[in-house]
This record gives C-alpha cells, structure tokens and sequence, in this order.
C-alpha cells in the first residue's frame, strides 16, 4: 500500500499510520505547525503548492516504496490556512524490522523538505508575515 | 514576431511582484531574470526556476510562447 | 506529558500519539506481531512481564523526557496473548525539531528492547512454540 | 540453621523447570546455579538475576530468606 496525497483537507495520521498496518515496524513522522519561529510567536500560516506537488510527492513515494525493505507507505501534506496545533506533515513507513521502518521515514521527510515544491508564510502575532526561508 | 513567454511567480515571488502571472518578451532565461528583477526583487536570487515544466539549470534559450514557473526555496513539511 | 504503560489491554497508537500533540515534530513507534520469525510462520505469541517491568519502563521513560529537546512522550508495551497484527509496543516523542524526535523515539524503543524485563514465547503454525532468544 | 533462599523462575526458565517458584538452600549465586542447573538446563548460562530485586553482578552472597529472581535474556518489542 502506497499512498500519496497534497489536500486541504485535515490530515488524519491514525488513518495514514492504519493504512500501514500489516507489518512488524511502523514509523509515524507528524509535524504541526509550532507556536514560534525563530523565537517569534507565531499565530498561523498558509501552504501553497505548485501544481506539480502532488506528482513529485508520489515520486517520493514511489523512490521510498521501491526500497527493498519498505512494506507500506504513506505521506501526506496539507495546503491552505492552518493554525497552531494542525497537522501539516504525515509520513508512515511500515518495514518488518524497526531500524530501517525509523531510516526510510526520516529519509522521506528530509526529501519532502527538500523537493516538495511547496511554499509557507507564517502570519505572526504581531501582524507581520513572511514566506518562510524566502527573505 | 513575438517573443513573448508567460511567467508565473509563485509565493514570495508573487507577493513581492503583486501577481501571479506576467506575459515578458524574452529570449533566455537571463534575459528573463533581467526584466524580473525590478519587480520580483532580492528574493529572485533564491529562486529556481522551470522552463515548460522542467528545471532549467543556469541560463536557457526560451522559445516564444514558453511557460517559465519562478520558485522561492521550498519551505514545505 | 510523559506516559508509561505496561498493560494487557488493547494498545491505541492514536490515543498515545495524541497525548503528545501540543509540539512541532511528533514520532511514533509501533511495533506490531509479525507472521513470520527467521522464516518460520509465527500463530500467535505471549507477553509475559517481570513484576518490575512498569517501574523499568517508566525509568526509561523518564531518562528520555529528561532529555533537553523532549517535550512530550508516550510508551506502552503490550502483555498477554496477541495475534499476528497485533500492537506489542507503541512508543511516541514530541519535540519541537524532526532530528531529534527520530533519534529520541528510536533510542527509546532500542532501550525497550534491551532493557524492559519482558518475555515473548511465539507458537509456530506448526504447534511448536519457543521463547525468543532463550534457545 | 537454614539457608533456604526462593528462587523465582520466569519465561523459558520457568517453562524448563516446571514450576514458577523453588526454595532451595544456597549461600552464594553460584552455589544456587549449581543446584539449578539440572533442572533449568542450557537457558541459564544465558539468564541474568537479581536478587532481592536487585541485579547480581557474578557471584554474590546470599543470605537466608533472599530472593532471587532467574531472568531469561528480555525479548521485549
């Protein structure tokens, strides 16, 4: 089971990690949008995305699925306006034996970080915003 | 003859033009980022860019009608 | 928010990752029964703790929420009978920055593993049954 | 006088031996290995024990009324 998907719709991680059931090591990543930044308070944000987003997703997907190991993956990333708490970020890699279940889930998140063609602007407390590592 | 290529801009890209989308004569992409720069500003610097959908590394001819996407680093997760 | 379980109830990844929410990068653990050990065909297996396992368990807990970047975390470790697919070991950390939750959550399940006193006798499809590791 | 200590059996130990639970006179951990080395069998070099709960490095006194608990590697996970 392979699943990739860029949505405005909540993220459900109990759902992505249930996805990845059938095996005997399932690593869950979830990243939620923090408080602060850079030791700003921060009060939401909003993810925009290229329209190829969900393509190069599912490569992700695709390159970490196609590992020897790798028995089920899912990852998720949300768009649009989210506030402090809310799911940005889900990635569930289930393998039979727990290191390489914690390597390929680390591996797939830095490659979201890094190639995801996706944008964030953090709106602060104060009422100023950014978009975040463009400044 | 027209040389005219469409450019979408992309977040701070974007914001810092005040639009999504510009139509510029250009002939390269160097070209392209010289006509840019006034409006897109210091973060022009930080992006990549693609050509029709596939990423251009350093300076490429453009041909006339070509769709250049302008992205800011990527900030996703 | 530190938990630690030792418990012959049904373990609940999304309650336990849950109790950890309130933080930036969250990763989960779980560590389901396989059908399969060294290429025998696992029916079903039994937990069986020593009387100190939830002291030891809530020790090991507690050396990782001392760590400086954890700012939530969650184990529990399943006892009893399970069947294939069943959740043995669930174990969650919560900190503001990805590279740590990983680390933290795979030190913490390295040091379940090694250091909680429990046992697992697995009974093979074909009736034979052995207790893992002591053969 | 007795040196009877209880010797608690767990896991594989248990299953070998038969039973949970022993009373047996030993003053030292390796005097007690010894007496529990028919019964238990091959597990036991591989066992690690504490005594009145706390863990036994190599031989160690013991004294009557003690308890020691015989642990088969942890399996865990």
């Amino acid at each position: 089971m392979v699943t990739s998907l860029v949505t405005s719709d909540v993220l459900d991680p109990a759902a992505l990690e249930s996805s990845c059931a059938a095996a005997g090591a399932v690593v869950t990543f979830v990243g939620r949008v923090r408080d602060h930044d850079g030791g700003r308070s921060v009060q939401s944000l909003e993810y925009s995305a290229h329209p190829s987003a969900p393509d190069v997703l599912q490569q992700i997907a695709a390159a970490c699925a196609a590992e020897e190991e790798v028995l089920a993956l899912a990852v998720a990333h949300r768009t649009g306006s989210l506030v402090v708490g809310d799911v940005a970020l889900v990635a569930v890699v289930a393998t039979a034996h727990r290191a390489a279940a914690f390597a390929h889930c680390a591996r797939m998140v830095e490659q979201v970080k890094h190639e995801l063609p996706m944008w964030k602007r953090q709106v602060f407390a104060d009422g100023s915003d950014e978009w975040v590592g463009s400044c | 003859m027209t040389t005219d290529v469409t450019v979408r801009l992309f977040a701070a890209a974007a914001a810092a033009a005040g639009t999504t989308e510009l139509v510029l004569p250009a002939t390269s992409l160097l070209d392209l980022r010289g006509s840019l720069a006034p409006s897109v500003g210091a973060v022009l610097d930080r992006c990549s860019f693609l050509v029709d959908g596939l990423v251009a590394h350093g300076d490429v001819p453009l041909r006339a009608g070509a769709t250049v996407d302008v992205l800011p680093p990527f900030a996703g997760g």
